[in-house]
């Protein structure tokens, strides 16, 4: 048993910015994870608002062509190399994942610390691609284009090769703990959904990030040195870039995805007081989903030259990775029923991601057919669709998990009142961007273009101004959650009557997390026998 | 309760007897010289199959027994002979893709009537 | 047997329960570790396959300009200090410490030798100018040749900057092992770089006769 | 995007997508109104049913949450939210497939044109030798094959109308085929990012009548001797593709402007400068990197052989018009 003076808790129990950057609790290195990641999300979502602006128009507005791709490609880079593929897990995960499974720490910290300053290092070379001429390859890095373009690729590369690295470990990290670290009597099947989650997300990161590593690398020397793998006027085979690099990226999408369907399967119980329906097909489908991401990256290449019967084997495997996400969903709207549905700012965010991961799936449906993709790939259709998966589905739910941590990562309450409008404001904004871009993907708006034909300016018009309402929803929930730190009233242990170990040690949590190692004698939502 | 069966402080290693060890140094040696030997022989196509056989051979020594893998339990097996099988994975699915694609097809050059669009490399020269 | 008097005992780190469970949980890691390595040079062999594919008379020409028997001696060299890093294990699992450590140097005097010869290699390519293609001022015999050279520097310059890791590494295990660090209880240490180091040369292995012998 | 060939319009059709003029359409356009619909209906299930068990549900004073254990799992449920709509995806699956079939299978007789993608024109070459820029000019109910291939990076050749789309590769050729079902202009789009003048990569597909390719086909689709000069330039300038780099606005695209050049004096990259004139025009044309103005690239492909005498003295016509 330790022994912790009353209101001791991580936050407090040492000073010092140098206490912060040498500790090896998980729990701080999430909140700097979180820190960093909120800061990759502004710059990012920056780019986007200026190359939203620039397409207020046809022809030059405020960038040239040659600028107006470097946003584009940083806006892709940042926010998915910097924020959405460290986002929750390395955030909310490193922050919960031991409290969730009743251990003190992860099994490596010194690694986990490694990973959060990697991670640093290749936003720094990053950065350095930004000022030192930014690359304008888009963030798929295509060969020939990037092997001879005169920006500088190679930083961004480098960049993300780091990154890559950091997640790797992360993952690493991860399945260990999970392995090893977990509170007598948590068997496999008595683990919270988000740990599962985060299982078959650390599975992902493990067998993809290394290919995307070797690529990137071959990347670099062959700019450098001309290798000639990529590079067709070598002898070289640039659909070969694309299976490499779509090998990692595709799975990456569920590197994305799989945690938020985690923190979607803690939402709905907690909030609608239930035990969840289906634990072992949402925890089997968490790992069906990990596997099958590996068979159906060449829906990516459709129309790039690939053999048909290649195209015809993922886009029939394409379909199959389809079944397990919409499982989910079904089980998470029959978990609601008959319960006691607590309509918080967390459980907005639930219904935000049902909201526009059901669309961005049944898009997904579409440009999964062969000939139907021939006609929608690489148009606005492409674009809105993974918005609505991305930023629909993982940015929701990583809202309303941070929306449902806070209390617990910081022992604060926030305004539900301004969360609402936040949430309101968001919803509205986004489906003004993306929708309009289904509209204009299905007029044959092709991606990418920096000018387009006059008759397509009122929908183009219409998706900027949405990228204002979204950022003032942002700008709302930015300012009510530092408020929440400096005035917000104290949390309670348990806030929202949550049955996982999270919510049984207090808020925020001690360093070791729990003043007993606790000992699991239930199944995680068992909220017909527990009455809170 | 398997979940925490290490909780019960039992803590011993399985020492391997020196045997196993000098076993595999002398298979590996003499397997590099049939290699090496056969790869003086031409046998066509098959030279490429016997040397991978060997290797593949080879590879199953070392990860056995070096590595330990024959004694080592459960979930690390089951790691490191997954990684294979996505690492098959990879290779069957870019060349279902290759194979299939007619890729520099001679036939197609004929059919279209053009010489190879990829610039040919000028002895001494070095590219760009 | 033993000749361990006065080693350092190892102290858990505070969020495992034992010595066995920390052991346990670090080989996991490694191994998983591993795998992220069979998919990062998985994928070179994937881009060597393919080359092959494409270009197989360009491969067979190509392939007489490696020396195979340096390539055979590296073979050699890198399967005995499997063997030696095994043994490094094993005696300190007996609590053989000397042992240990004449074991490791023997494992870090092979790991040199390995980088010698591929100096020799890498200077006569160097001098003859075969390198990828942006270097490339060599006899081109074979039309893209210079294909070949870089999936060869690529792979087996990857391969040998683990090898350099792996020195370090190993000097690393020594002074440790001088220190008195390792004994029957606690050799996790060891027990991951040899890991790592076998898959060093388990590598090896594969690329030898795909780049030396079967052109 | 001004002094374009006014293509039809692509908003222009009857249900979601642009007028369809291809053979793919049936199929392409069906499925997606089939996927659509299903969709719709699927979706305004899931939000009714969201909704119902919100509103009913919901924490309030006086509701009580029903007792009783909780359903934790139903296999006839489980079962019938799994199979059918497995099901309906290889049934999708299927449908998809069969129509790329049809896209991807070319047929023999078709008529074969070489297209060339480079940065950022599309380049057309027939049978008979006839070579025509950003404009490709085919029959009505003919199968088309083109047989493609790109110079410098990828490039994609899209045209909505047609429902077509393939990526352009270098040191490889790819084929993609169609055969119109009426006449009338269309646009092309470069679909795969390639750089600073990849949304100006545009062209049209002119569908015309036996009679008329026929006709094109024998003169080479020379420009009207009857035009004056000044206007076959500003035919060459949006049918050869040089509006894809330069601007007659005074706006810098990839290349200087045309607006006010004539007559002034072009400062080159390495040193050097040149008034703008005749032959500096022409040099620029059939030599663009011999002399390449400051704060560009040189990334102009050659004309030579790709406009004749007159278009070019066109152009230079042109030029002296853009004040």
């Amino acid at each position: 048993m330790s022994q912790v003076a009353v209101g001791t808790n991580y936050i407090n129990a040492t000073k010092g910015l140098k206490s912060w950057l040498t500790t090896l609790d998980h729990k701080r290195i999430g909140i700097m994870y979180l820190l960093f990641i909120a800061i990759s999300f502004a710059l990012g979502g920056f780019f986007a608002l200026a190359l939203r602006l620039e397409l207020l128009n046809p022809g030059k507005l405020l960038f040239s062509a040659k600028q107006y791709n470097q946003l584009f490609t940083l806006h892709g880079a940042i926010m998915v190399f910097l924020f959405i593929v460290p986002s929750i897990p390395a955030s909310i995960g490193n922050f919960l994942l031991p409290l969730q499974i009743g251990a003190k720490d992860v099994a490596f910290p010194k690694l986990n610390l490694s990973s959060f300053y990697l991670y640093l290092f290749g936003a720094i070379f990053c950065v350095y691609s930004m000022v030192a001429g930014a690359a304008d390859t888009g963030w798929t890095f295509y060969t020939p284009y990037s092997t001879t373009t005169d920006t500088s690729v190679i930083s961004m590369t480098l960049g993300a090769f780091i990154l890559g690295f950091s997640s790797i470990f992360t993952g690493i990290n991860f399945i260990v703990t999970i392995h090893k670290m977990r509170a007598p009597g948590m068997s496999w099947f008595r683990m919270p959904l988000m740990v599962w989650a985060l299982y078959a997300t650390a599975i992902i990161q493990v067998l993809a990030t290394p290919v995307l590593g070797i690529t990137l690398l071959l990347l670099v020397i062959e700019r450098v040195a001309g290798i000639g793998i990529f590079d067709p006027a070598l002898g070289g085979d640039p659909i070969l870039f694309q299976h490499f690099f779509w090998f990692y990226s595709h799975p990456a999408v569920y590197i994305m995805i799989l945690p938020a369907m985690g923190v979607m399967s803690e939402l709905v119980t907690t909030f609608s007081k239930k035990n969840i329906f289906g634990y072992k097909m949402i925890a089997y489908s968490s790992l069906a989903i990990a596997i099958i991401s590996f068979l159906v990256w060449g829906h990516h290449l459709f129309v790039s030259g690939q053999s048909d019967y290649a195209a015809m084997i993922f886009s029939l495997l394409t379909y199959l990775v389809a079944i397990p996400s919409a499982v989910k969903v079904f089980n998470w709207i029959a978990t609601m029923y008959k319960g006691e549905i607590d309509i918080k700012a967390p459980f907005l965010y639930f219904l935000a991601f049902l909201f526009l991961f059901c669309i961005g799936g049944f898009t997904g449906i579409m440009l999964g057919s062969l000939s139907l993709d021939v006609y929608l790939h690489d148009t606005y259709f492409v674009v809105a669709h993974f918005h609505y998966v991305m930023m629909g589905g993982t940015v929701m739910a990583f809202l309303g998990g941070l929306h449902y941590w806070w209390p617990k990562m910081f022992g604060k309450m926030y305004s539900e009142g301004a969360a609402f409008v936040a949430w309101l404001f968001i919803m509205v904004g986004f489906n003004m961007v993306f929708f309009t871009q289904y509209l204009l993907g299905t007029k044959g708006m092709p991606r990418r273009y920096y000018s387009y034909l006059d008759q397509f300016q009122p929908l183009h018009a219409f998706s900027t101004s949405g990228t204002w309402v979204l950022t003032i929803g942002f700008l709302i929930m930015a300012f009510y959650l530092v408020e929440s730190l400096l005035n917000g009233k104290q949390a309670p242990d348990n806030p929202w009557g949550g049955l996982t170990l999270e919510w049984k040690t207090q808020s925020p949590p001690i360093t070791e997390n729990f003043l007993d190692t606790p000992i699991v004698d239930s199944d995680p939502y068992e909220y017909d026998k527990v009455k809170v | 309760m398997s979940a925490h069966s290490h909780l019960d402080g039992h803590h011993s290693h399985f020492i391997v007897p020196v045997r196993y060890y000098v076993g595999a140094l002398i298979s590996l040696l003499v397997l590099t010289v049939i290699t090496v030997v056969v790869a003086q022989f031409n046998f066509g196509s098959f030279n490429l199959l016997i040397a991978m056989l060997v290797a593949v051979v080879k590879a199953g020594v070392v990860i056995s027994i070096f590595m330990g893998l024959k004694w080592e339990k459960g979930f690390n097996r089951v790691a490191f002979l997954g990684s294979l099988v996505f690492l098959f994975i990879f290779f069957l699915f870019v060349f279902s893709d290759v194979l299939f694609r007619s890729y520099r097809s001679p036939l197609e050059a004929t059919q279209i009537n053009l010489k190879s669009p990829v610039k040919k490399l000028e002895p001494g020269s070095g590219h760009h | 047997m033993s000749d361990v008097k006065n080693h350092k005992v190892h102290s858990v780190a505070h969020h495992f329960a034992n010595a066995g469970h920390e052991f346990e949980s670090a080989k996991l890691g490694m191994w998983v570790f591993l795998v992220t390595e069979v998919l990062f040079f998985g994928a070179l062999f994937v881009a060597y396959a393919f080359l092959r594919w494409a270009y197989p008379e360009m491969f067979v020409e190509a392939h007489h300009l490696l020396d195979w028997r340096m390539g055979g001696l590296n073979t050699l060299i890198l399967i005995t200090s499997s063997f030696t890093m095994v043994m490094a294990v094993r005696s300190a699992q007996v609590n053989q410490r000397k042992q240990t450590s004449a074991y490791l140097l023997a494992t870090l005097v092979c790991a040199f030798g390995f980088l010698i010869v591929k100096y020799l290699e890498y200077s006569a390519k160097f001098h003859h100018g075969y390198l990828p293609a942006k270097f490339f001022t060599g006899q081109a015999v074979s039309e893209h040749i210079h294909l070949f050279f870089g999936i060869y520097f690529m792979m087996t310059g990857l391969h040998g900057v683990h090898v350099l890791v792996g020195i370090g590494l190993i000097v690393w295990l020594l002074i440790r092992n001088q220190k008195g660090d390792f004994y029957s209880d606690f050799f996790t240490p060891l027990e991951m770089v040899g890991l790592y180091w076998h898959f060093v040369d388990l590598v090896w292995i594969f690329l030898f006769p795909l780049f030396y012998l079967v052109g | 995007m001004d002094n374009k060939i006014v293509n039809e319009s692509l908003i222009a059709g009857k249900g979601w997508f642009p007028s369809d003029v291809s053979t793919f359409g049936q199929n392409v356009d069906g499925l997606y109104n089939f996927i659509l619909w299903g969709s719709v209906i699927l979706f305004i299930g899931i939000i009714v049913v969201t909704t119902l068990f919100v509103i009913k549900y919901r924490k309030r004073p006086g509701y009580v949450q029903p007792a009783g254990k909780h359903i934790t799992h139903h296999l006839g449920l489980e079962l019938a939210w799994t199979v059918p709509p497995l099901i309906l995806a290889l049934f999708i699956f299927y449908w998809g497939f069969t129509g790329f079939l049809d896209m991807s299978v070319s047929p023999k007789q078709g008529e074969e044109v070489r297209v060339v993608a480079k940065k950022w024109m599309w380049q057309f070459e027939y049978k008979n030798g006839n070579k025509a820029l950003s404009e490709l000019v085919v029959p009505v109910n003919t199968p088309i094959v083109l047989v493609m291939n790109a110079e410098d990076v990828l490039h994609s050749f899209y045209v909505p109308n047609l429902r077509i789309k393939r990526d352009v590769i270098p040191n490889r050729y790819t084929k993609v085929w169609f055969e119109a079902t009426r006449t009338g202009n269309f646009q092309i789009f470069c679909t795969e990012y390639c750089g600073d003048g990849h949304s100006e990569m545009q062209g049209t597909v002119r569908v015309v009548s036996q009679a008329e390719y026929k006709k094109w086909l024998a003169d080479g689709g020379a420009v009207d001797e009857s035009l004056p000069l000044d206007k076959v330039g500003e035919k060459v300038y949006t049918a050869k593709g040089c509006v894809a780099c330069h601007s007659v606005d005074g706006s810098p695209k990839v290349g200087p402007s045309w607006k006010g050049i004539w007559g002034t004096t072009h400062q080159f990259v390495g040193g050097g400068s040149a008034a703008v004139d005749e032959n500096y025009v022409k040099e620029s044309i059939y030599d663009p990197h011999a002399k390449v103005v400051q704060g560009f690239q040189p990334v102009m492909p050659s004309y030579k052989g790709l406009l004749n005498d007159r278009e070019i003295d066109g152009v230079i016509a042109y030029i002296k018009t853009l004040k």
